[in-house]
């Protein structure tokens, strides 16, 4: 679960970490309110809060000198999707005054599955485009959870850095807090970006990221709260009912069960001339309602021709999947595009059967069935 | 000869009197696993279909001589199970449970450092060493007795290339479902020295996924110490950067861990890359004859 | 600290490690009570509850089959020193059924630093003495204070002992509850020895040793009820007064301070043709009242014919020395054994001058002083 | 040259403000060392008597570039203040404190494992590279520059013999007073490396004790290892077994660690042992010869 950057901030003002005063908005109301109050009659900035990365670029970090000018940016801002996110609220922020930017971040190591701290001496672009450009500025710990960060290890990558020693002890003193908020809210990437210091000294979260282990959310109701801003994101929704969906802009619909399957479907259908119009795994369960939600979401999606079923079981039995097929099918009244039908694994005779009776042809063989469902959309 | 489970494997079904932990326990005995007993906390010495259950595995293990369990557990249990598993000493544990949280399985990561048990998934398929035994949720009739070791990342596409390499002649010694989460008990590093060093093992394929290094890591291990042909697969060459893909092991992060410098590492290491499964079997013939 | 057995047990029994039933005495007419109620008119076993081991062969341990016999043995024991140490109550409990003896104990290793399990299957013999003459009876593991004890490293100590497979379970589950005593109360020793296996089955702590470490004290305030039932003990008074005080039982009564300098004394006083009467150590605070408590104690000792005292003094001041020392003499009116004293170090001329102002000679070189402590014994 | 401490040692004391603390920072400065911060919680900003007070090891480091730090500090609160100057990297920790609870020394040995810091006691009288540096408690006058190593378990027989050998013409590179408890932060076996490879350092002094095992341990590497001459002297030949005279590491148990068996493990080593403390100089005489 991502946060938006006004709930992650929440949480890092809460752990004593230094945040723009800044108030969060949903109507034009609230933002004349906010230029008042945040900016003092200055210059305010207006922040899209959406969960995708690189907003600044797209035109999602504004700033406005004047009451009507926020009233109008706002307006624009929540009209506006990012990346093909929509935007949730603005935060209207006071303008900070920049004397430096840093990068602090902790992840999870993908080779020695430890926390790994990242600090750079450049902040406010994506650490990926530190990595790749100016890898000497970006320092890494990858750290003994037994004993958290030692602060000497913070000071050692400070250093190495070049980071002026005036900022060694409040660096120090938010990675610690970093590291504790990663650890008490399971999180599975903590972020600033930039870490400005201002031209007082201090250091300041100026963006805020925190992404939160989806497993994990059953220890923290207080982020169940949390979801009730999220708009309306059809990902989300679909995925709490057991639809693991994402949207890619194809033309041929698809409908599998197991992630890397579903990834290998995509690739085939890719590689045979088609477009996939969409990641759709709905292994989490199958049943009727999953099965007809997928059918209603995919069968919906713009530019689709045809619609690819396609599935290996072994938790997963193929004679449900049919009856659920069937079941979610007639429900809808049938569908006005052709659907192609591939079941294997436990229980595929049955499901044969069941198809069959139906009304459906069933492919046993993957390429027969890509191959098929590529040839419809020609 | 096969790699951690075979004919002498006596295993424990965790959660054997739940929904799945029954269901795959009666498949399981079906498909010839020496099922010794149960464990289901505060059910011991009820019985399961002839199967005795216990409040422990410690027990469980104490009065069957058991080596190896199997955990149908919730995610909130979970972590506790598999730490109760290695508490007893259990060599081969297989965690099919999907959702355990990732600081946890950090956690264990740390105790398994320290242990010689082996912890399989979680969130996987589970594995089988084809008519000895299978300590798994797989439909078996993908699988059969030979000399490929296969190794995945993806429970649904163990299926897809176990099938076609059994129906083109390519029986299975071991087929292991390392699964799909970010931090897992057992990484392919892990796993292909011991299908290296099995006599009955003569290829290997290993089904990647993208996120994580462990391809790059195991490409370059095989390039400097491994002599037995292997095969790799991935899928998502069509996944958009940066965006979750079903698994949490699946996030494209920090330049690491994308389709081409995985791609990039096993042709580094002359390992041949099949474009679709099915060419996993047509690599595997070829390099077989 | 170390615990009476019974206090020990008390503690085991409340972590649910089964110990034989029983009841601690102080007088005759509870030792009476005892013999009816715990031994139900049957043999009883009577032990001394002393501090110190091997009180089995010294006598301190006996059966009675009557009540008169229990009482007459009750006066008996509580009239008896073992080894030296007074014998502070009785505990008398029901005869065991005994079909196996088995030892184990957590320590912490002198070579690791971490703490070590000690299984034996030998039980009822000091581990001392297993160690030496079978030591394949006897298993070790040490562990990873992370981790605690992995029940299949307890298990592999079992199988490697040859130790009934039957007993696995109930073995195992006693280390583990030792082992959480060990940590919850700051053990540095913790023993069942002999472990008896009753004839129905059972594992029962026959004896129990539990040392606590006196630094941890102050976490455990529950254990300071327990000292209310020490015996008078003149070491464990003097310690808490400042004096580390051991008799040993020679004619030359030292005073040092450092523990080191002290054995040093001691085995200089041998050497030198004399005989150490005790160590005593006052280095945990130098004044006048320690002092004469020192001087009190060690003038009264039998036997003792020169008193030394010699210190060299780093952290504690010579000065001070001199005067707690004659403080401590005037008040006592003086003393009738001759005092050789020995000063070195930080502020030894001040202590010179003060000595000396008060008509002591003293000496700068130890082996003067010690050859001249022993001269006059002679 | 001179082992862990010396000229460039730059000093942090924790608890500069106590009784013992405030004493002994004086004496220290009067002596030589370069005391260049406090430390006292709540206390940062203050002064004591011209050193800066801070109300942490980190920001006292930080604004200091300490390099050093020596701790009177209550038993209570020992283990934390070692563990804060481990985490703020402090190199050399020297910890006065007698009555720390053995089971958290064993936590910090634990990590100590995995740290560069060294943590030299607690409850020894420090140590000192004499006329360099004096993280101690003790009496200077003891001690002179020269090239002999001095290594003690007693507080009280380092001065005594380091004294002796003062007075003999053999000056000291550096002493070290490891200290009287069970579980320490640093053993012989760690501290005979350094005087080593010490070229300043001639021969080493050991004043041991019973109790433990390190001395049979560093016996043994020395033997191993080592080509300058070591002297040892042991107290206790007199002390009754089983028998806790003073200190807690002075337990004889297990048949380990008995003045017979130390003695043995050193006369096995080639390492001659002094009969009494004034025996050490009289040995180290002959052997510089």
């Amino acid at each position: 679960m991502k946060l938006y950057e006004y709930q992650a901030k929440k949480i890092f003002k809460d752990n004593s970490i230094s945040v723009p005063n800044g108030t969060v908005c949903s109507t034009e109301k609230e933002t004349g309110d906010a230029f008042a109050s945040v900016g003092k009659g200055q210059e305010v900035i207006l922040k899209s809060q959406v969960l995708v990365g690189g907003r600044g670029k797209s035109g999602g970090i504004r700033s406005a000198q004047t009451v009507a000018e926020a009233v109008d940016i706002f307006k624009e801002l929540m009209d506006t999707h990012i990346k093909g996110f929509p935007v949730a609220k603005v935060l209207i922020e006071e303008k900070a005054e920049i004397r430096n930017e840093y990068y602090v971040g902790i992840t999870i190591d993908p080779t020695f599955y430890r926390p790994i701290l990242l600090i750079s001496s450049r902040g406010g672009m994506e650490v990926e485009t530190i990595a790749r450009e100016s890898p000497s500025a970006l320092g890494q710990y990858i750290l003994n959870p037994r004993y958290g960060i030692p602060s000497h290890e913070i000071l050692r990558l400070i250093g190495e850095l070049g980071i002026s020693k005036g900022l060694s002890m409040p660096l120090t003193d938010v990675v610690k807090k970093l590291y504790k908020i990663f650890c008490n809210y399971d999180a599975t990437l903590i972020e600033i970006n930039p870490l400005v210091e201002s031209s007082d000294g201090r250091l300041i979260a100026l963006d805020a990221r925190l992404n939160i282990d989806n497993n994990a959310l059953f220890k923290h109701p207080e982020l169940e709260e949390l979801k009730k801003d999220f708009v309306d994101n059809k990902e989300t929704y679909l995925k709490e009912k057991g639809v693991d969906f994402v949207y890619v802009g194809g033309n041929v619909g698809l409908i599998c069960a197991g992630a890397g399957m579903t990834m290998a479907t995509m690739d085939l259908v890719n590689a045979m001339g088609g477009k996939p119009a969409c990641f759709c795994d709905v292994s989490a369960g199958i049943n009727p309602q999953s099965m007809e939600l997928a059918l209603r979401t995919v069968s919906s999606l713009d530019g689709i021709q045809s619609i690819l079923l396609n599935m290996f079981g072994g938790l997963t039995r193929m004679d449900e999947v049919a009856t659920s097929f069937i079941a979610a099918w007639q429900n809808m009244g049938g569908i006005s595009l052709p659907a192609v039908i591939r079941l294997e694994g436990t229980n595929v005779e049955e499901g044969r059967r069941i198809m069959k009776e139906n009304g459906f042809e069933m492919f046993t063989n993957l390429y027969d069935a890509v191959q098929k469902a590529v040839d419809l959309v020609r | 000869m096969s790699i951690l489970v075979d004919k002498n494997t006596r295993l424990i079904v965790q959660g054997i009197t739940g929904h799945q932990g029954s269901f795959h326990a009666r498949r399981m005995r079906q498909d010839g696993t020496n099922i010794v007993a149960g464990v289901v906390p505060g059910k011991g010495g009820q019985d399961f279909e002839g199967i005795e259950i216990f409040g422990t595995v410690l027990e469980a293990k104490l009065a069957k001589e058991a080596n190896a369990s199997i955990m149908f557990v919730p995610p909130k249990f979970a972590s506790a199970g598999i730490l109760e598993a290695i508490d007893a000493g259990i060599e081969v544990i297989v965690c099919i449970t999907d959702g355990i949280p990732v600081h946890e399985m950090m956690e264990i990561k740390e105790r398994l450092r320290e242990e010689k048990s082996w912890l399989i998934g979680p969130n996987n398929p589970g594995m089988i060493t084809p008519e000895e035994a299978k300590l798994g949720i797989m439909a078996i009739h993908a699988f059969k007795r030979g000399h490929v070791g296969i190794a995945t990342r993806s429970g649904s596409l163990t299926y897809e290339i176990g099938y076609e390499l059994t129906r083109a002649g390519l029986g299975q010694s071991t087929v292991v479902g390392l699964g799909g989460d970010y931090v897992k008990g057992t990484d392919f590093i892990d796993i292909v020295p011991l299908f290296e060093n099995d006599p009955d093992t003569h290829l290997v394929v290993m089904v990647g996924e993208i996120g994580g290094t462990d391809e790059e890591r195991t490409a370059e291990y095989i390039r400097a110490k491994c002599s037995k042909p292997y095969v790799a697969y991935l899928a998502g060459s069509s996944a958009p950067p940066d965006q979750q893909m079903g698994h949490a092991g699946a996030i494209v992060s920090q330049g690491k861990g994308t389709f081409q410098s995985k791609i990039k590492a096993f042709e580094e290491a002359g390992i041949p890359v099949a474009k679709y499964p099915r060419e996993v079997k047509d690599i595997a013939l070829e390099l077989l004859k």
